[in-house]
């Protein structure tokens, strides 16, 4: 059944609480301004509601019903324990703006789960407010750019590897940067000699990603660190596949000066759709000092919540300002906690372990099928880059991904990393078990060897799914993005 | 390991396929010196979740909760009552558990929410097109002053007062490092919100004025002739609400006039949360939707000519764009997203409208009787259900000493502006339909012993 | 994608929890018969857990899908704070047997439902620990024998109608009583002359079902009780159909002497896929003092719970014993005093008045071209009835029910009640809308014209469901009762 | 009214199709005298959800939870930690909010759900199959005594003084009316279990033997010597488990020979919950299947061939059998079987063991520090996670003492055998994975207190 949209289905004289009638007669003091009109937002009675809502949710693919391979992206299981924990009404129920003395389980909360993040990485501050890993890369930015402006060095240019997110030289054009891009090797890693011919005096920052966008561990980090700082600029390492590492590699011993870390990936908070996510952001020695306000700080008294700009006494001297309104993304600090506690040191260890063991498995269970661009120069970390190489005629990477949806699977990553042609970057995390790799692995396989034999029957899929493929370009052409009675 | 389902038997297995010796071979591009040996040292084990949710536990019930006390803070976080579907329904692991919509073959459900989304908040805040959402209301508001730059190629933007001074913290941030040149000063105790003022400020140089509405003393002002003030002179008009249930009594911003309208969605669905996740809303007009950041679900057709939702217009995001962006944002905030729909959805307009009003209601009983109260002075003449008082001391002081009695008084301009003495006396009183006619008297007779 | 049984998916090694490693060195204190050898139990780690039932789930029909128009089984909407509020760990984290001054709110929601139920009905007393309506059932008529016996007269007969609920003869014979049948009339109600001719000193009860199972009110139901009382007998009422008078009706005033009301009906608590359902039995003045332990009583120090028999000055003297280890189906409660709270008097009212007026909107939008047997003498309670009369060949209610599926829609009740020969009964409830109302009709009507034009096709019906017809012949024939290895 | 989804509109539109002028005239076939023309006098009217849940969450704060202080209580129902996971997996719309799968084509999920608890009942109580589900332990216990009867259609049935006198008493209701003649007598504070008096007892006119193990003193006996005489004398051996934890430890019932096992399932999934909802366990022998009361999943295949599974030898219940039929049961515990075998599954067989033996070491623990308490002495020499002590004085006033310090000591003999004097002195403490080593301190201090 199709389910029609919430303006097709609900009324205005529909409602699914119930409040106490406004009484017309009451004395508003609204300064004149009482809205008049129809706001045009229709109503559900509270079963039509759920019913609408249940019916769109199972539309959707989910973690919850299958292995969803998504490379970078890190779809791993979401424990309820993490949801359940984060509901206590002594968490969810809380003002930011609360007295300190009512809320010290809470900066307990930011401390603790900020300490993990320090230890992990062998780093020596932490950021908790960004909202999410590019709010996250903002933030390192911002303090490299702060740390910077305090010796007075004014400095124009970020360098960014070809491979790099989006989201890598976006930010550092929002910071003001001018961004350059380096090519990688054909291993799949950064020109470790272009990058160091490229520092000087105008460089601010590198900004790397590792484990890379290829699913590789850059092999020389620490190398190209010690350049970066001899250069008197500093290492932004994007941490968005911190979990093929978490427990095995501490990014601080390679050098790095500043990284986030998308709670949302490598520790399990869910991904909603989409959001929310959250992005801390661990930082170096020389950094540290520039972290934004507000921050946790533990006194003789208890917790205390530094919010002002300038409070030198408090450490906040050279707080760069604030991110966002409030403290951070709480409700994932204390999903993103019960996860660490959960596993603690030794389960993170295995974590990490078992992501990489899974992509290698994927790696060489396909490669004899699939083009693997880097397959020949060793393992690859916590995902299995294939192309689409050899394909028979019109057939491209996103005729896989689609044909994988009839199979009953979320495709993987389609042409990411942009380096690659027709790049399929396939992230099994560590939630799966062998007999769903295996199921997986057959049914790639099955759509590859057709690929490879040019079954056009591809370009068709899916068919059993909710939809057949959508018209983008229409969507793009004609926007049509609220809905007109 | 309750979350690994790999047995010791399958991973030798699969490192038989695979044609490693161990595991730890598959690390061989980590340097020797930088690959640690066993776990992080100092650090405990893993636990079961009794032990986990112990400790949580432990950590909860060392907070007061709002709910558990009389409770009036707002100053950009409200507390409402959340129906408990609108939680029931966001845990679906189908809600909770998908990813972005990349495949929208199979991701219709949160595409079609999306949609639906942006439809009641562009109709909500008056204007033609919302976005899927931002973070929170203070980067939404960061982001309008950035598109507004874009728009108008200028670099000054001019806060009112009122705006709330976290936000004016966060857009000073990123003015910091973008160079953009911010005209600002605190608000004073009166009752009149500063428009006047703001319309003497605008200049050719202006790309945009940033009010809020009601702003941060609860004031609420006609906007209409501060947005033709800014449209005569080639600026734009960008609004800030932060409570969007005021939006079910009084006229939407966008319907005065404004360009760009912001907001911070928590009061709908999403519920206090220490301040996060929260929920950025972002609605503009038609003609500046290719300068709106985030994410857009737009309608479609699949290839059997059936309707469908894609993420659409990404010609503007950063994974195609990479440093010509419109943003670096990447995530919205789709689970609150999410919430805020259902809960507007089981509201609708009718139930927006009770909402709302029985907020004022109570709002206006409140500030009656604290008016009087011996040492307190109502500022507000209009305001919707939170307002400002001045008492004869200082506020900070007064919230904390009522803190230790479990009465959560409100936010204490002292706390907004530490480096303000004028403003000590302020204090932010937010009333919603949370709170009890006892409530408020707790309220009044605590601030009665405070003041004697 | 099929979903493998658990026993083909889990292994013995295979742990979703974290639990200490049981130390083999324990001196244990189990009287040597410590279990040896293997349980055959599986496991599944967390995630596989998690979408394991998840994708179970999904191949279940619910009423958070669409109706769900079981005549007679009552699928209301199930609102989530009656979960939410079952949950509060004050009630649902408390043993039976804590001392009464830690469970005082607990015992005051018990009596609290209670009064509710007395006030809604009109009866003297409620016993509340039945479990389900059958056990509600067994504990009226327990009442009535108890009763019987205390003023010495053995009787041993119950008089049933023919469209009764196989549930009150079974009860009525598990009691050890004798079973009488009385046929119905043309117009669909018991016969009142049959039942009066047959009253005499050998009958201990009558049963009746009011409204009864053809969704049809018993006009004489007074005139029955007072025959019956004047024979000296008792009137037993199944209370399955409440929804259809809550709020308009009270028992009570119709001289009914016990009567037990499904929570799980009228009230709201989830059927859960069967259960648990709750079966409070409310009772008249001559029946009260019989009912079974344990019951709270309200005293000046607070609620007591009354466990023990003869405790004569609680008004336990004359209980007839224990029908179960504790209090009653607490769970349900506080659900149902959440849902009826949540009304009140009013909206219990309007429920009872929807829901008449959705039956009685399908009936007459149906009748048509189906037949409606009862349909001529005026109208329905809270269900339609129907029969496959005039269908062609081959085709019979069932053929109308499993097409109803590939329409997307629950099917009704088939072939109950008894008396009607290819009975469908269908009880949309008070909270569809209108809208799906009409779907539904239209849906139902299509099926309809096709049965009476002979359409085999319909006979192949489900083809879009999760599963075509099951075989249920072999299922009974050769019993696979657990999954063999 | 937010769950009545009619508008009045929708009702005039409804009412002129069906030709009634109100809707009060379809009420006609109800005698106005019996009509009522309002709500129910002296009843409140509906309530927002914000009072309803205020309303309830009083009455719950009313009340002790047992997650609060140090407890000790068993007595047939157990406090066990409940993963997230399942909660979060039952509250699933498709499982919550489906009915009896009468239509398996599209009740495949519960259907195979309950031959999967099916399976995990029968292999945990050692029995060929088991039905999917009673109400719970107490009317499993009544339903078995009664199909023994119809198996050796004799009417004598011995229970074991060892057996909860709950579900003795439930027993008896049932023999009051069905005419059956119970054989018991209440335990007596000893070492070990009555087995040899009850083999003495069984005679040719006995139907069953009904034995608790543990037992409700916490006693473990070999039931094989029991099963053994009742299969000499044609008679059954019908065991009672109201632990299931504790069959991770020790043998299963049918592995000794039981014919009927039934037991209360509520420590694995389903939770305290003040009783009820609980969960009946019901297993048997292979051929007496079709004298089994309750619903029964089986296997089958569709139309096409594919495995699939519907409710199957409904012959012998009461929508077909009528007054002929096994039981008068018509549901089963649907949801809690749910929650019980999710519980199972993630558990396994090495979680349960597990789980078995923390328990064990914990009760260990307690029934040693316990027996330093001057004034306590340990009855049980063998037990699982339950014992009984016998006290210098009245149980029932010291658990009342110690519940008025925070500390629920466990249950007293003679609050379940209120006219047994010579029991008075006995407790029941029973000692789970939730409880800690403080709490057992707690305990043991507080009888110190109490003992002085």
């Amino acid at each position: 059944l199709e389910e029609p949209l919430l303006f097709e289905l609900g009324t205005r004289e529909t409602c699914g609480v119930d409040l106490p009638v406004p009484s017309g007669a009451a004395s508003a003091r609204l300064g004149g301004l009482e809205r008049d009109g129809g706001i045009g937002l229709p109503g559900l009675s509270e079963p039509e509601t759920v019913r609408h809502y249940t019916r769109l949710s199972r539309q959707n693919y989910a973690i919850d019903l299958g292995i969803f391979p998504l490379g970078s992206c890190t779809m791993k299981h979401n424990p309820r324990l993490n949801e359940k924990v984060a509901r206590l009404p002594g968490f969810a129920d809380l003002h930011p703006l609360q007295p300190e003395a009512t809320i010290q389980g809470a900066l307990g909360v930011i401390a603790e789960l900020g300490e993990w993040l320090l230890r992990l990485t062998n780093m020596a501050g932490v950021a908790m407010s960004p909202k999410a890993g590019a709010h996250g890369e903002l933030c390192g930015i911002l303090c490299i750019r702060a740390a910077l402006e305090a010796r007075g060095d004014a400095r124009e240019v970020i360098l960014v590897p070809d491979s790099a997110h989006g989201t890598n030289p976006a930010t550092a054009a929002f910071a003001n940067y001018r961004v350059e891009s380096i090519p990688g090797t054909v291993d799949g890693r950064v020109d470790v000699a272009a990058f160091k011919a490229r520092l000087g005096p105008d460089v601010a920052a590198v900004m790397i990603t590792n484990p890379n966008t290829c699913g590789l561990f850059e092999r020389d980090m620490k190398e190209i660190s010690d350049a970066v700082h001899a250069a008197g600029a500093f290492v932004y390492c994007d941490g968005a596949n911190f979990n093929a590492i978490v427990g095995k590699v501490r990014p601080g011993d390679l050098g790095i000066d500043a990284m986030h870390i998308n709670l949302h990936k490598t520790f399990s908070t869910p991904h909603g759709g989409g959001g929310p996510g959250s992005g801390p952001v661990v930082l170096s020695e020389a950094l540290a000092p520039f972290a934004p306000l507000p921050f946790v700080v533990q006194t003789a008294d208890g917790y205390r919540l530094v919010e002002e700009e300038g409070a030198a006494d408090q450490g906040g001297a050279q707080a760069f300002g604030r991110m966002s309104a409030f403290h951070g993304q709480m409700g994932m600090f204390t999903r993103a906690l019960a996860y660490i506690l959960s596993h603690g040191a030794d389960g993170l260890r295995q974590v990490a372990e078992d992501a990489v063991l899974a992509a290698n498995y994927v790696l060489r269970s396909l490669d004899d099928v699939l083009d693997a661009p880097f397959g020949a120069y060793g393992p690859c970390m916590h995902e299995a880059l294939f192309s689409d190489k050899g394909f028979g005629e019109g057939l491209s990477t996103i005729d896989v991904a689609k044909a994988l949806i009839d199979e009953g699977f979320h495709p993987m990553t389609m042409y990411f990393p942009l380096v690659v042609h027709g790049a399929m970057l396939v992230e099994p995390t560590e939630c799966e078990s062998k007999a769903t790799l295996d199921q997986f692995i057959i049914a790639l396989r099955g759509i590859a060897e057709r690929a490879l034999a040019g079954d056009a029957q591809l370009a068709q899929a899916p068919l059993y799914a909710p939809r057949r493929r959508l018209d983008e370009t229409l969507a793009a052409r004609k926007p049509r993005l609220v809905f007109q009675d | 390991m309750r979350y690994l389902p790999l047995t010791e038997a399958d991973r030798a297995a699969m490192l038989a396929r695979i044609g490693a010796p161990t595991v730890d071979a598959l690390f061989v591009d980590v340097p020797e010196s930088a690959r640690l040996s066993g776990p992080v040292e100092g650090l405990p084990g893993h636990a079961g979740e009794l032990a986990v949710e112990r400790h949580m536990t432990r950590l909860a019930t060392r907070n007061t909760s709002a709910g558990s006390v009389p409770f009036f803070l707002g100053a950009g976080a409200y507390r409402h009552h959340i129906p408990a579907t609108v939680d029931h329904l966001i845990q679906r692991g189908e809600f909770l558990t998908a990813y972005t919509p990349y495949q929208p073959e199979i991701a219709q459900g949160t595409l079609q929410m999306l949609f639906e989304f942006q439809t009641q908040v562009a109709r909500l805040l008056g204007c033609d097109v919302a976005n899927a959402s931002m973070y929170d209301g203070s980067t939404a508001c960061w982001e309008a002053v950035a598109m507004a730059a874009r728009i108008t190629k200028r670099k000054k933007a001019i806060l009112a007062s009122g705006l709330h001074p976290h936000y004016v913290s966060t857009v000073q941030t990123m003015a910091r490092f973008t160079g953009d040149t911010l005209v600002y000063a605190p608000p004073a105790l009166t009752a009149e919100p500063d428009s006047e003022a703001l319309i003497g400020q605008i200049d050719g140089e202006t790309s945009c004025v940033v009010v809020q509405y009601p702003d941060i003393l609860g004031r609420i002002g006609d906007l209409s002739a501060l947005a033709d003030a800014a449209h005569a002179a080639g600026a734009l008009l960008v609004a800030v609400v932060t409570e969007p249930v005021a939006l079910g009594a009084i006229r939407s911003p966008g319907a005065m006039g404004a360009d760009i309208v912001v907001g911070e969605g928590q009061s709908l669905g999403v519920g206090l949360q220490f301040g996060g996740p929260y929920l950025g809303l972002f609605a503009t007009r038609d003609k500046y939707v290719r300068q709106m950041p985030g994410r857009l679900a737009g309608e479609t057709q699949d290839a059997a000519g059936r309707r469908g939702f894609v993420l659409t217009l990404s010609t503007r995001e950063q994974h195609i764009r990479r440093e010509k962006a419109t943003s670096n944002i990447c995530t919205n905030s789709g689970l609150c997203a999410l919430a805020f729909s259902i809960h507007m959805t089981l509201l609708g307009e009718k139930g927006l409208r009770a909402l709302a009003a029985e907020n004022h209601r109570l709002a206006c009983l409140a500030a009656d009787r604290l008016a009087q109260v011996p040492g307190v002075r109502v500022i507000n003449t209009a305001f919707f259900n939170e307002f400002a008082i001045a008492i004869d001391g200082d506020a900070r002081s007064v919230v904390r000493a009522l803190a230790s009695k479990d009465v959560l008084a409100g936010v204490s301009l002292g706390r907004l502006y530490p480096d303000r003495p004028e403003l000590a006396a302020g204090l932010l009183v937010a009333v919603t339909e949370t709170v009890s006619e006892e409530d408020i008297e707790a309220l009044a007779k605590g601030l009665e012993e405070a003041l004697v």
